[in-house]
């Protein structure tokens, strides 16, 4: 594997739009056709050597090609945007769109990221060591079809609309996050190790979200339904099992209708 | 001599009443009397007849003091500050006709601008959930004709939309409810007992802020499943009553407004309704309308829905158009300092953002137009006054029910004195020629 | 004394013709720069009708004058119909949708007797310069 | 104005008659003219080329509210779909509902030059005016929509015919309509109470009539008029299986009707998107192909025309006064629902559907489109739609093209699908192997639409005296070619011209031409009792006034009138 490096040298006085840093945009070239690769600031066309000193050669394919972005990444967008394959770390806190619409290979940033990472995500790892915004691994605007496989862990918080519209893959939060956790899901699976507030599961149709620490207020559509000893991906203890989103529509299997699982640990 | 004006548009709100009668004096300078609007619409058609208006441009000089500048200056820094910035911002939208928005848009395609209106602030999360759910919905006058089961949430019409209970929805009597308000039932959400709650059956006072929940609880009520024995601050017989009550009727309606668009969880309050109306559909007839704000709002979504395909919202900084609530949203943008100008036409973002987006505008080159002196031309660098759409120059509007009506000049603007559209119209031609397009 | 309550904003129809006034206007100060109380909170408070207070968010603060409820009761939930001054204070976070939290600020209330509400063009000037307390 | 003389293309014009001989087409003062009538002009050289009439697109949703809706609540349908301003060019976006321009420019680019809207909600007939009004190029008319009226409900429940021809022209002139549009009679007036009228015997609630009086009456109010275009229906029971009997039913109204109409059409009755209508069985499960019973139908009755509305396989948003069916299909697929009930007038529904070549039941759908045209004796009765962007978008146009003209390509679709198999068992479309060629597809395109609309003094040939709309596409038909070229060709003309204006010129768009809005503005008798109808329902039923309910000049900036003398 070939690494290109990356390192912010000039800030935007706006936001710089970098959909080009992706190992498939970088796949085939030497390091001055990278830096030639386009960026935008507003409306203006610039090259990603503008802002980023660039050194190393690409790989041939992007499976081939890794590339570690260096500097305060927090006015960069779309870092790892559409990737489908190789390996981007992202060494410092970075904007929105971290890896939406990702499809394969692995992004990792060692900071925090903006809102909508992962967005609409069919496959491929996203870490975040940090802590994640909004509308992390939700679908687009208008879509139904929303994180469809992947996976996405976050070390810190994660903010508003985790999973929205969720179809598949997991996501993994570490601390706590905010209001409206998969909502609209049709399945996937989101483990919250720390706390959560309120809405978790809203109009889900299927689907498991685990919790390890509080619930502020359930949704009045998930019903209790018992307790259970889980044991998986180094979680291991007793969970209260809710079901719902009684409200919502269900698909049925042998005449019984098969609800989204909402799990919530209550002992060790 | 004087001469009444009937079929007059009114434009305040997304009512958009059409029976006004406006009397004016013989040379149509001077409007006189207004009957049939409500105490805001009147209002509003009188004081585009004070004495102390703004005529002329402006122009915010170093020490703080207002001076008077020609319209050619005023377009030349438009067109100036819009071709010079990266990104500028052109908001508003709302208090014009379809026919400026058209204009407004493309000069917005060919400086590269972010447009947003005021459904920022007031039904732009409702249009974040008919993107995630749809609607279904219908005009006011199937509301009228045929609808027995009312149910406001989180909306006031009684301050907000004075006249939409008498023309619309509870007392009128249409083709297929003669009784009137009688033959209806009438529900109120509110988290306080409002106006409109007194005219109601039954008041629910949702526990402020959980919305969601009492919405997500009606829908397993209709489902006859088992609800926790309060919801939002609401005994589950209550719930269960209200369910009931609904799914009984022929015809239900929901409104709702800016107690659901703008309270914790925004568009999925949204969303949950227009899902209880989807569920009430499979027991009965049911539809669901926002109550619009700004009489030409809705007007701005369709005419950037048609050229952009995008509601509000829309970034057409790369040349072509992209959207995304919370990124390319005005107050966002503001907060984020993802923008370098800006630009407000039919709108008072300083009235009606929150402060720290008003100060992003007052640290930036901005032109505000606007017949009115507000608290957004207080902060602008360039204030425009320009003639009142729907009183002295017609154009479409859309009503709230997305009904397009076309208001209706009644007098004459001060001698002189521009209309939105024939200000953009320089303003895009400078800009054309600027750009060399 | 302060009290805590949580804050909504909205139409009312006095904002509403008043605003179409002017809002330059005196009137419109009478009509916005108020905070609508409910009469137990009034008593939490320990001030008259028609004082003015200071109300202070997480966001900034104003001063408005304290009015009792016109459409209540809603102990613990205060009114300041929509406009520059609730906009002091309201929660500007949008969680990605575009919309401020313009409904259910947790707000402190306090007997501020002796200071002024301002207009609505000076209270946006003298905010933008940073000539506010 | 300029004079072209596009020479030496493979010229294919049934109303010249014209089956790919090489030929000559002159243009002045924006009409075909004879080849000797100009003096100077710029020179085309279409050798090698095909030369059309511009094309006629007889039944498409492309403006108006529920278009709009379509465009406003799926935000995906234009993900990184967008083209930039470029030039003359707008910026274009949206793949199934695009925006107005984009609209304008693709149907330029296919080499179309009219396209009728196919149901206007008279309420929002203002919205649909200012949408034509922003789609640059094209000549365009709408169809306000009768069939769920309450003023033709309650006419024409005593078969009050001259009333409903006098509130017809009264709608016609208030709206700036084109033609008599019917969709699913009565259905969507009961759809207002959440019901339905599935066949043509249902009773309308409350209002004590049935389709099959609605359809029969509003034909006789259309030829009691003597409109240019029939009426254009959309009949019950859309998208069920089983439905061709009620087709059929539909059908069988017309009959011992005769055209009363000066503008040279043969038909009474145009039927859209008579796939969707075509369905045998009695569930999903086991739904089959009836096209061949439709067009034994057809074929043997001349006062009919229909369109195909093919599936295209892709993913589309559907939208259509027929609110019932939108309701019924998102309980189906469970994506969003739009839905708008028009007070007194109408309703309708928009969802988004993925026709996947996975799934059986898209596949016999795309079938039995093809074997509609391929069954039809006479190509000029039956015309290309995909009822766009119900079926499939517009732009698949070519695309159906080339299934039409190439066996292979209907093959290699079939190797394509799932369920292979089941849907050849369930469909005539294997067995059938007739291929299209290029006057056929005129016929269908061109000069069938046009007779059909009434429009043939206007539009689909190349006649000395038409609108010099004229296509020229890189396609030689007397070479060799694969199926696919035939769809890169015809998606991408490479000129145009549009009443005389190039609009486009080495395949780029040229101009944004000067696009006409028509209308048909009907003279009747006066009639006091169809005037007081309309001053009482205005005051006691809508939410407008009368006084702001017409759409006033300036929302056609460019209208073309179409008189009809109707006083007797």
């Amino acid at each position: 594997m070939e690494t290109v490096t990356l390192t912010i040298k000039n800030q935007p006085d706006l936001y710089l739009e970098a959909d080009n840093i992706t190992p498939d945009a970088f796949a085939g070239k030497k390091a001055d056709e990278i830096a030639n690769l386009h960026v935008y600031v507003g409306r203006e066309q610039h090259r990603l050597g503008d802002f980023f000193e660039v050194s190393g050669n690409a790989g041939a394919t992007p499976e081939e090609t890794k590339i570690v972005v260096n500097g305060d990444l927090s006015r960069v967008k779309y870092i790892g945007m559409k990737m489908t394959g190789g390996e981007v770390v992202a060494n410092g806190n970075a904007d929105m769109y971290v890896g939406a619409w990702m499809q394969g290979g692995k992004i990792t940033v060692n900071g925090n990221v903006d809102a909508f990472a992962g967005t609409g995500m069919k496959d491929g790892e996203l870490v975040i060591n940090g802590n994640a915004g909004n509308y992390l691994g939700a679908a687009y605007r208008g879509d139904w079809r929303g994180m469809q496989g992947g996976k996405i862990t976050v070390k810190g918080n994660a903010g508003s609309d985790l999973g929205t519209f969720m179809n598949g893959g997991e996501i993994i939060v570490g601390g706590d996050v905010d209001v409206h956790v998969a909502t609209h899901a049709e399945g996937g699976k989101i483990v919250i190790k720390g706390n959560a507030k309120s809405r978790l599961g809203g109009q889900m149709v299927e689907g498991e979200i685990y919790v390890l620490g509080n619930i502020d207020v359930m949704m009045p559509g998930f019903a209790y339904r018992e307790d259970v000893d889980i044991e998986m991906d180094g979680i291991k203890g007793r969970f209260a099992l809710y079901e719902g989103d009684l409200g919502e529509r269900h698909r049925k299997r042998k005449g019984q209708p098969i609800y989204a699982k909402l799990y919530q640990q209550i002992g060790a | 001599m004087t001469r009444t004006v009937t079929d007059v548009i009114c434009p305040f709100c997304g009512t958009l009443c059409d029976d006004l009668e406006v009397v004016v004096s013989d040379d149509e300078k001077d409007l006189l009397e207004v009957y049939n609007a409500c105490a805001i619409g009147a209002e509003k058609f009188l004081h585009s007849q004070a004495k102390d208006r703004i005529t002329r441009p402006r122009m915010r000089q170093e020490d703080g003091s207002w001076k008077e500048i020609s319209y050619d200056e005023a377009i030349e820094y438009t067109a100036r500050m819009l071709t010079d910035a990266k990104k500028p911002l052109m908001y508003g939208w709302s208090s014009t006709n379809c026919e400026a928005q058209a204009v407004g848009s493309e000069i917005g395609e060919i400086v590269g601008a972010i447009m947003d209106n005021t459904a920022t602030v007031c039904h732009g999360t409702s249009l974040i959930a008919v993107q995630d759910i749809g609607i279904p919905s219908c005009t006011l006058g199937e509301v009228k004709n045929r609808a027995d089961r009312i149910l406001f949430w989180g909306c006031n019409p009684a301050h907000a939309h004075p006249r939409h209970m008498s023309r619309y929805s509870i007392f009128p009597r249409g083709f297929f409810t003669g009784k009137g308000h009688t033959g209806r039932k009438v529900i109120v959400v509110d988290p306080r007992p409002t106006d409109t709650a007194s005219l109601a059956d039954v008041h629910l006072q949702v526990e402020q802020g959980r919305d969601y929940e009492l919405l997500d609880a009606l829908r397993v009520a209709f489902k006859g499943e088992k609800l926790p024995d309060f919801v939002a601050g609401i005994p589950k017989e209550k719930i269960y009553e209200a369910a009931e009550t609904l799914k009984s009727g022929r015809f239900a309606i929901i409104f709702f407004g800016m107690g659901v668009t703008q309270s914790l969880g925004k568009n999925h309050n949204i969303d949950e309704a227009i899902a209880v109306t989807r569920d009430l559909n499979e027991y009965t007839k049911a539809a669901i309308m926002p109550m619009r704000g700004h009489y030409n709002v809705t007007g701005s979504g369709q005419v950037w829905g048609w050229l952009f395909g995008f509601p509000y919202a829309v970034d057409l900084s790369r040349g072509f158009a992209r959207y995304n609530p919370g990124e390319t949203t005005a107050n966002d943008l503001l907060r984020r300092d993802e923008v370098d100008a800006v630009f407000v036409l039919g709108s008072d973002p300083g009235a009606h953002f929150p402060f720290s987006s008003v100060k992003k505008i007052y640290d930036r080159p901005s032109v505000a137009i606007d017949p009115h002196e507000t608290p957004t031309t207080e902060v602008c660098k360039v204030h425009v006054p320009v003639a009142f759409v729907g009183v002295e120059v017609g154009g479409c509007a859309y009503r709230m029910d997305n009904v397009p009506i076309e208001t209706r000049k009644v007098v004459e603007p001060p001698e002189g004195m521009m209309t939105d559209e024939e200000f953009l119209g320089r303003v895009l031609a400078r800009v054309k020629e600027i750009k060399g397009v | 004394m302060a009290i805590r309550v949580n804050l909504i904003t909205g139409r009312t129809i006095q904002q509403g013709v008043s605003m179409e006034a002017g809002k330059e206007k005196p009137a419109y100060t009478a009509a916005c720069g108020i905070i609508e109380l409910d009469p137990a909170d009034f008593k939490k408070l320990g001030a008259f009708r028609n004082t003015n207070v200071r109300v202070t968010s997480g966001y900034g603060n104003v001063v408005v004058k304290a009015v009792e409820a016109t459409q209540g009761p809603h102990p613990g939930v205060a009114y300041i119909p929509m406009g520059p001054w609730a906009n002091m204070v309201v929660n500007p976070n949008t969680y990605s949708t575009g919309m401020p939290t313009f409904k259910g600020t947790p707000v402190e209330v306090e007997v501020a007797k002796t200071e002024p509400v301002l207009g609505s063009l000076e209270l946006v000037r003298k905010g933008c310069r940073g000539e506010l307390a | 104005m300029a004079e072209y003389l596009i020479k030496n293309g493979f010229v294919f014009d049934p109303v010249l008659g014209i089956r790919g001989d090489q030929a000559d087409i002159a243009i002045k003062d924006g009409k075909i003219v004879e080849t000797n009538a100009i003096t100077n002009p710029k020179v085309i050289d279409a050798a090698g080329k095909t030369v059309m009439a511009g094309g006629v697109d007889i039944h498409a949703h492309v403006a108006g509210p529920k278009v709009n809706v379509g465009r406003n609540f799926r935000p995906e349908d234009k993900l990184f779909g967008y083209k930039p301003r470029n030039g003359i060019e707008r910026m274009q976006g949206g793949f199934s509902v695009p925006t107005t321009i984009r609209t304008g420019y693709n149907y330029a680019r296919m080499g179309y030059t009219t396209v009728m809207e196919a149901a206007m909600p008279p309420l929002y007939a203002r919205h649909t005016h200012e949408e034509m009004r922003d789609t640059p190029i094209l000549d365009q008319g709408a169809y306000p929509v009768f069939g769920n009226n309450w003023f033709v409900l309650e006419y024409l429940k005593n078969h009050e015919i001259e009333n409903t021809a006098a509130y017809i022209a009264w709608l016609l002139r208030a709206t700036k309509g084109y033609a008599v549009k019917v969709v699913n009679p009565g259905g969507t007036e009961a759809w207002a109470w959440g019901l339905n009228c599935e066949n043509v015997h249902d009773p309308v609630p409350y209002f004590d009539i049935t389709p099959a009086q609605i359809v029969t009456g509003l034909i006789e109010a259309n030829e009691y008029l003597g409109l240019p275009h029939s009426m254009h229906v959309h009949a019950n029971n859309l998208g069920n299986p089983g439905n061709y009997t009620t087709t059929l039913d539909t059908f069988k109204l017309s009959e011992g009707i005769k055209p009363k109409s000066k503008f040279g059409r043969d038909q009474v009755m145009h039927h859209t998107h008579v796939q969707f209508h075509s369905y045998g069985g009695d569930s999903w499960a086991n739904v089959d192909s009836r096209a061949r019973e439709i067009m034994d139908y057809v074929n043997s009755h001349d006062n009919i025309t229909i369109d195909m509305g093919q599936v295209t396989l892709d993913e589309t948003t559907t939208m259509t006064a027929d609110g019932p069916f939108e309701h019924h299909l998102t309980e189906l697929n469970h994506l969003k629902w739009a839905n708008a009930d028009v007070e007194l007038e109408t309703g309708s529904g928009v969802v988004p559907y993925v026709y996947s070549p996975n799934i059986k039941v898209c596949a016999i759908q795309w079938a039995i489109g093809l074997e509609l045209a391929l069954l039809a004796k006479d190509s000029s009765r039956i015309f290309l739609t995909t009822d766009h962007p119900n079926a499939g978008p517009f732009i698949r146009y070519p695309r159906v093209m080339k299934w039409l003209m190439s066996e292979e390509a209907r093959e290699q679709q079939f190797d394509a699908f799932k369920h292979k198999d089941k849907v050849i068992e369930a469909t005539n479309l294997a067995g059938i192997g007739r291929e299209l060629d290029l006057y056929e597809i005129a016929q269908m395109t061109r000069a069938g639409p046009a007779k059909s609309l009434g429009l043939a003094h206007m539009y689909g040939g190349l006649a000395p005296g038409l609108e010099a709309d004229v296509a020229v596409y890189d396609f030689n038909p007397n070479e060799p070619y694969a199926p696919d070229d035939i769809e890169k060709a015809f998606s991408n003309a490479e000129h145009l011209f549009k009443t005389g204006v190039q609009v486009v010129r080495d395949h780029e768009i040229a101009s944004n031409g000067n696009k006409r809005t028509l209308w048909v503005n009907a003279k009747v008798n006066e009639n006091p009792q169809v005037m007081r109808d309309v001053k009482e329902k205005f005051l006691r039923y809508y939410t407008v006034t009368l006084n702001n309910y017409e759409v006033t000049g300036h929302y056609l900036p460019n209208p073309y009138v179409i008189e009809v003398d109707a006083t007797q």
